[in-house]
């Protein structure tokens, strides 16, 4: 009861956890060098939603000094900015890896990693 | 703080940022000082590091905080002899690799590409650094990624598919350690409410006791994550192909230094971080030791099984980083004194291993090992320095290798662990079994087809950083008490948090 | 694509975008957004100009070797400006108060910040344009 | 007389000397082969020399000793010499330089001398630092760089089959020097020095205390040769070229005999041997070691071959000897070092100047050489005859010491073995001597190379003469200078 309860308060994790499951099964499993890709990219955004829902306070605001100085309850801007961060990586991440996808279909006119582990054995 | 000194970690890394992004715009009008400036920053940046261990030597260790900004808001870099011992590691080395880099990088890659190459080194040792001295998860994190890229653009930048394919694994694999390394950041950030690694460790003890499960799946995804950038053994699949298809400068900085500034920052936020109570409570570091015993023994198994000579010495690179992971798992003084030395020792004899494997391809083209019968007759001095490499990395004594695994072996008898001297000494063997055959090959094997190596000896730029390597090797072999002594402050420094 | 309305909308609509673009960035320090936020709107304005006419359109408009210039001097301003408080005797980054700081709130208050957050904008910017242009057209990274 | 402050120095110089030589000699040997092999034989010299020096010190019962703790730390790298290792080396740089000698004239056919010259002083650096050295971490390393070195002078030739067996000597070397240093780790970690002075580290035997007993054994006894641990020697030695082989099987097998004698009494001390029962383990492995040597040696037919099998069986004496625990044994040993070095480099150089003047390789082919190579024989006889312990020679008295100790330590059966082991001897080197000068006139043979009008050029003649003229010499002088510094080293061992 107490496991269920705690998922069911906490179902922002849980929910995170499930994309970041997602995403990984996606990209260690997938032959498919874009879905890797694309894996890549759901498993990051699990992992995104989790570091924010950290630092998510319900009716927070930016955590912005006002000019009159008033006490408001600000949302937790740290794991805000490591996800921004983290989104910067995954885009340029994301980018190197669609180039160099770019390049193998190149070399091998195809995208799919078994294929080419196929025809890197027989060039052997 | 008005003492320059002080500055200098922040220095060193912008120094190779500067020179990292200068690279591309002077390498477009003037491409002959690229070279010129990447080869000096490191020397000099060196130098530098030399400089301020001078000071922390007179004083006591210092955080640096950025901006001024005092923890829990500032960035602090944490200035202590750990960080400076790795960095000026990593200076050192990178130096004599970029010195090697000049005449190597014309047979590897496009001209127009090699300011890119520049800075893609630059950045990759700029990031080294800044891990070395990171005492915040944040910068961790970020330079961490920072270093995966120019890592792998620096295995994807040599125009051959099997550098492409391999730098797509290593991309992939190290996206999913990211992925793990960030989520375990966010786990101990939830329950320690800090990114800056004393305050965490401060509030360790309390959020253990109050989210054991936290603290150990974070430590979980840690020790997988930088395992599998550091090459730790079942997460090493990457590593092989990355190493051997790379350019051989990027070989040998890849292999020398960047798998092992992971380890140094996983052994960092386990020792100091978590601490004492923590390892404890669970046999962390037993497991580690386990791993890194079955990662030594298999990565020279598998060594043992290649005829390509750079897949070798990759292989062998996965056998060395267990001694890593092993000597400071042990958790006695000499056993991480001999984790640490090893950094330094490894990353001499791996670097010199590969640009002279890499001297060898650049001359002769032959990467297998069976084509080298005989090959020290066209190269003796790049055979020469190869022996001493594999000399070192059998554990003769007199060669710095031996000198790691000295202190390995005593410091499994400290620890209590009689058995992993054994795990040395095996490794000892099996390294023996797969050098030592090339030495011999190449000095004593006598090759059927006559003036099949017709090119001359090398370049004096790639001959003379070979030599310089060897002759560190011999030295760091016979008189290692300097370093032993930077090495011990680090590892006290390491125990003693 | 040809498509006339989308050109002309495109057109009146790109110095929209890179003004409230360029508003994000130098009011990160007073607002939600900054360098990187504001870097994205700016190139993303450019990346529409690409999609509605064409990449080489946009290639034209951003030359590779502008790209690299901005890139590069962008990062050289970071790292120079955290420098320079170095020069001044402060730590790395250290806001040193050279600037005249009217009252609270308004746009000059950041000191360093602006600058900071200013180099981040445009090489954001860039390096989202190169990035479009170089895996749309297909050419080497 | 020397100075005391200088006498400290000699050691360094004696092992540094032929080290630091290398690299003038690999400069030289790029101009001119003549001066090469001259300064390589003088650096041999004045290394002998710079080991007769320590004499007087030596005679008066002191120690010369000298640390140089900043060398490789933790351990530090130490000189000592007391009079057993000065007797080792005596030896050992008395043999090198006359195998030197020996070589001038006999590598002159030979390919690749340029690194023959170089490795044979490395090797004598490690031999003779494996000698001098006052902590068993030196000695390792010492040890480790005579292995390595060795190697070189055995696959010398570089054929197929000396590139093999080099390989099998490389790896078993390697074993060797590993099971050496988990020793000697254990062994600085249990008591926290290696130093060779203190003695006695392990007082009583434990579980700890075996393993490292055992891999001492394994260690050494890998360099020695004796019998589980041998399979490496009679393949090894062979191949080499003859000086190198003499070396090998009159000096380097001493290293082992050496590091030996040292675990046993200074590391572990003759009780802690006895009472775990290793000594009755030691003596039954030198008995197998004397019979297996001995029984092999008569069935080959390579006359190098059966050389490198009878050094088993000596060095299986050996064994026995420091495994007797009382001063005649031990006497008896060390003087057989002295003995067995001059003996086997004789027979090996003489054989090497039969195949160098006939390319007869086994024993059958050389009937009636006696004829052809009157001196060489003579030697070679002089040198069977010692071996089988016939009385003037030198042999003898290292047979009469050893049965004494046997008996005195109440082991008459070893006893036995030695008298049953001297009859094997004869077994195999007398048909030699016989054919030799009874089997025909050397018609089978053929014309052989002569060189200056003589059987073998004089630089070959004149080491192995001297090395006969030396048997005798030790033989007919039973109190003499050998058995004076032999006796003294049986006293400090028991002592200590």
């Amino acid at each position: 009861m107490n496991i269920i309860s705690g998922l069911i308060q906490n179902y922002f994790y849980f929910a995170s956890i499930v994309i970041f499951l997602i995403g990984t099964h996606v990209m260690l499993t997938h032959s498919n060098l874009i879905k890797k890709i694309m894996g890549m990219n759901i498993m990051e955004t699990g992992i995104f939603l989790f570091v924010v829902s950290i630092g998510y306070i319900r009716g927070g605001s930016a955590p912005i000094v006002p000019i009159d100085g008033r006490g408001v309850r600000f949302i937790n801007p740290l794991p805000s900015a490591l996800i921004l961060t983290g989104i910067v990586v995954g885009v340029s991440l994301t980018a190197f890896a669609l180039s160099l996808v770019i390049e193998l279909y190149k070399y091998y006119g195809t995208t799919d990693s078994d294929e080419i582990m196929e025809m890197r054995r027989r060039e052997r | 703080m008005n003492d320059p000194t002080v500055h200098i970690p922040v220095i060193v890394i912008c120094t190779s940022l500067i020179g990292a992004f200068l690279a591309p715009v002077l390498g477009k009008y003037r491409p002959a000082l690229v070279g010129l400036m990447a080869r000096l920053i490191a020397p000099v940046n060196a130098l530098l590091l030399v400089i301020l261990l001078r000071y922390v030597d007179a004083g006591e260790t210092f955080h640096y905080y950025m901006g001024g900004w005092a923890p829990p808001w500032g960035i602090a870099l944490s200035v202590d002899y750990l960080a400076i011992y790795v960095a000026l590691i990593i200076h050192l080395v990178s130096a004599v690799i970029l010195l090697y880099a000049k005449d190597d990088l014309f047979g590897e890659v496009r001209g127009d590409l090699h300011r890119w190459y520049y800075t893609l080194f630059l950045l990759l040792v700029a990031a080294m650094t800044a891990l070395a001295f990171s005492h915040d998860f944040f910068n961790i994190f970020v330079f961490t990624e920072i270093a995966t890229i120019a890592a792998c653009a620096l295995i994807a930048i040599k125009p051959k598919k099997e550098c492409i394919e391999a730098s797509f694994k290593y991309l992939i694999l190290s996206t999913v350690g990211s992925g793990f390394i960030l989520l375990a950041l966010a786990l101990i950030y939830m329950v320690t409410g800090h990114f800056n690694l004393t305050l965490v460790a401060q509030n360790m003890g309390a959020a253990a006791e109050a989210y054991p499960l936290n603290i150990m799946v974070s430590l979980a995804l840690l020790i997988v994550g930088f395992g599998v950038k550091s090459a730790l053994f079942p997460l090493h699949v990457w590593l092989p192909d990355a190493h051997s298809s790379a350019p051989s400068p990027s070989s040998a900085v890849l292999s020398g230094l960047v798998v092992k500034i992971y380890a140094v920052v996983l052994i960092r936020i386990i020792l100091t971080v978590f601490g004492g109570e923590v390892l404890a409570a669970a046999p962390i570091a037993d497991m580690i030791l386990i791993i890194a015993s079955v990662a030594i023994i298999a990565g020279s198994l598998f060594a043992l099984a290649q005829t390509d000579i750079k897949l070798l010495l990759a292989f062998s690179t996965v056998a060395q980083v267990g001694y890593i992971y092993m000597g400071i798992s042990l958790l006695s003084e000499t056993g991480t004194m001999g984790g640490l030395v090893h950094i330094f020792n490894h990353a001499l004899m791996k670097t010199l291993l590969f640009l002279a494997a890499g001297a060898i391809i650049h001359q002769t083209g032959l990467r297998k090992i069976s084509d080298l019968d005989g090959i020290a007759k066209r190269m003796p001095i790049t055979m020469a320095v190869f022996s001493v490499g594999a000399l070192s990395m059998v554990g003769i004594p007199g060669f710095n290798g031996f000198i790691s695994k000295m202190y390995l072996a005593t410091g499994a008898f400290d620890a209590g662990k009689p058995v992993f001297i054994l795990v040395i000494l095996m490794s000892s063997l099996l390294n023996g079994l797969y050098y030592l055959p090339i030495v011999v090959r190449a000095f004593l094997g006598t090759n059927a087809e006559e003036g099949k190596f017709a090119k001359d000896e090398l370049p004096l730029s790639m001959t003379f950083p070979l030599v310089i390597l060897g002759l560190a090797c011999i030295y760091f072999g016979l008189l290692p008490g300097s370093l032993l002594e930077l090495v011990r402050k680090a590892a006290h420094y390491l125990i003693a948090v | 694509m040809d498509d006339l309305v989308l050109q002309t909308i495109t057109r009146i609509l790109m110095p929209f975008i890179q003004v409230y673009g360029i508003f994000v960035i130098v009011n990160g320090h007073l607002s939600p957004g900054g360098g990187f936020a504001g870097g994205t709107i700016l190139g993303a304005s450019v990346i529409l100009y690409a999609l509605t006419f064409n990449v080489g359109a946009a290639e034209d408009l951003y030359p590779d070797d502008l790209a690299e210039a901005v890139e590069s001097s962008s990062v050289l301003i970071f790292v120079l400006v955290g420098l320079f408080a170095i020069l001044m005797g402060a730590n790395f980054l250290t806001n040193i108060g050279i600037f005249p700081s009217p009252e609270t709130g308004t746009l000059f208050t950041g000191g360093f910040v602006t600058p900071l957050t200013l180099a981040i904008g445009v090489k954001v910017a860039s390096t989202v344009i190169t990035l479009f242009t170089h895996l749309f057209g297909e050419k080497k990274p | 007389m020397l100075d005391a402050e200088l006498v400290k120095y000699l050691p360094v110089a004696a092992v540094l000397l032929p080290l630091v030589a290398c690299i003038p000699l690999w400069a030289i040997e790029q101009r001119s082969a003549q001066i090469r092999d001259w300064f390589a034989i003088s650096i041999n010299a004045i290394s002998l020399g710079l080991i007769v020096a320590m004499y007087p010190t030596i005679a008066r019962g002191g120690t010369i000793f000298l640390e140089f703790p900043q060398l490789l730390p933790p351990f530090g790298i130490s000189f000592k010499v007391d009079v057993v290792g000065f007797s080792f080396a005596l030896i050992a740089a008395f043999v090198w330089l006359l195998c030197t000698i020996y070589s001038k004239s006999y590598m002159e056919y030979e390919p690749a001398c340029n690194r023959y010259y170089p490795f044979l002083l490395l090797c004598l650096s490690g031999c003779l630092g494996v000698f001098l050295t006052g902590d068993l971490f030196s000695l390792f390393l010492f040890f480790e760089l005579m292995s390595l070195a060795s190697y070189v002078l055995v696959v010398h030739n570089q054929t197929k089959e000396a590139l093999a067996v080099g390989y099998r000597y490389l790896m078993l070397t390697l074993v060797a020097s590993l099971s050496l240093l988990f020793a000697i780790i254990i062994t600085f970690e249990v008591t926290g020095s290696t130093s060779l002075v203190s003695g006695n580290y392990f007082p009583a035997a434990s579980g700890l205390a075996s393993i490292t007993f055992f891999a001492f054994l394994a260690g050494f006894g890998m360099k020695m040769g004796i019998v589980p641990f041998h399979i490496w020697l009679p393949e090894a030695h062979p191949v080499a070229p003859a000086g190198a082989s003499a070396l090998l099987s009159g000096i380097m097998l001493k290293t082992g005999a050496y590091g030996l004698l040292r675990v046993i009494y200074q590391v572990f001390g003759m009780e802690t041997v006895s009472g775990a029962g290793w000594q009755t383990m030691l003596l039954v492995m030198a008995g197998i070691t004397i019979l297996f040597g001995s029984a092999l040696a008569i069935a080959q037919r390579g006359l190098k071959k059966r050389l490198a099998y009878s050094s088993i069986a000596q060095m299986g004496y050996i064994l026995m000897g420091m495994a007797l625990f009382n001063e005649n044994g031990l006497t008896g040993d060390v003087y057989h070092v002295f003995t067995h070095a001059l003996i086997k480099s004789t027979l090996f150089l003489c054989a090497g100047a039969i195949i160098s003047a006939t390319g007869k390789h086994t024993v059958d082919e050389i009937k009636g050489i006696g004829y052809r190579m009157p001196v060489t024989m003579t030697c070679f006889t002089i040198a069977a005859l010692a071996m089988i312990g016939i009385p003037p020679l030198n042999g003898f008295v290292s047979k009469v010491f050893l049965s004494v100790g046997a008996l005195d330590a109440g082991q008459s059966a070893y006893a036995v073995i030695l008298v049953i082991s001297s009859l094997m001897n004869g077994i195999y080197y007398l048909p030699i001597v016989i054919s030799a000068f009874l089997g025909g006139e050397g018609e089978a043979i053929g014309p052989i190379k002569r060189r200056f009008g003589l059987e073998m050029a004089p630089s070959m003649m004149v080491p192995i003469v001297i090395l006969s003229v030396a048997i005798f010499a030790t033989g007919l002088m039973p109190e003499g200078f050998a058995l004076q510094l032999s006796k003294a080293a049986a006293q400090l061992l028991l002592s200590s």
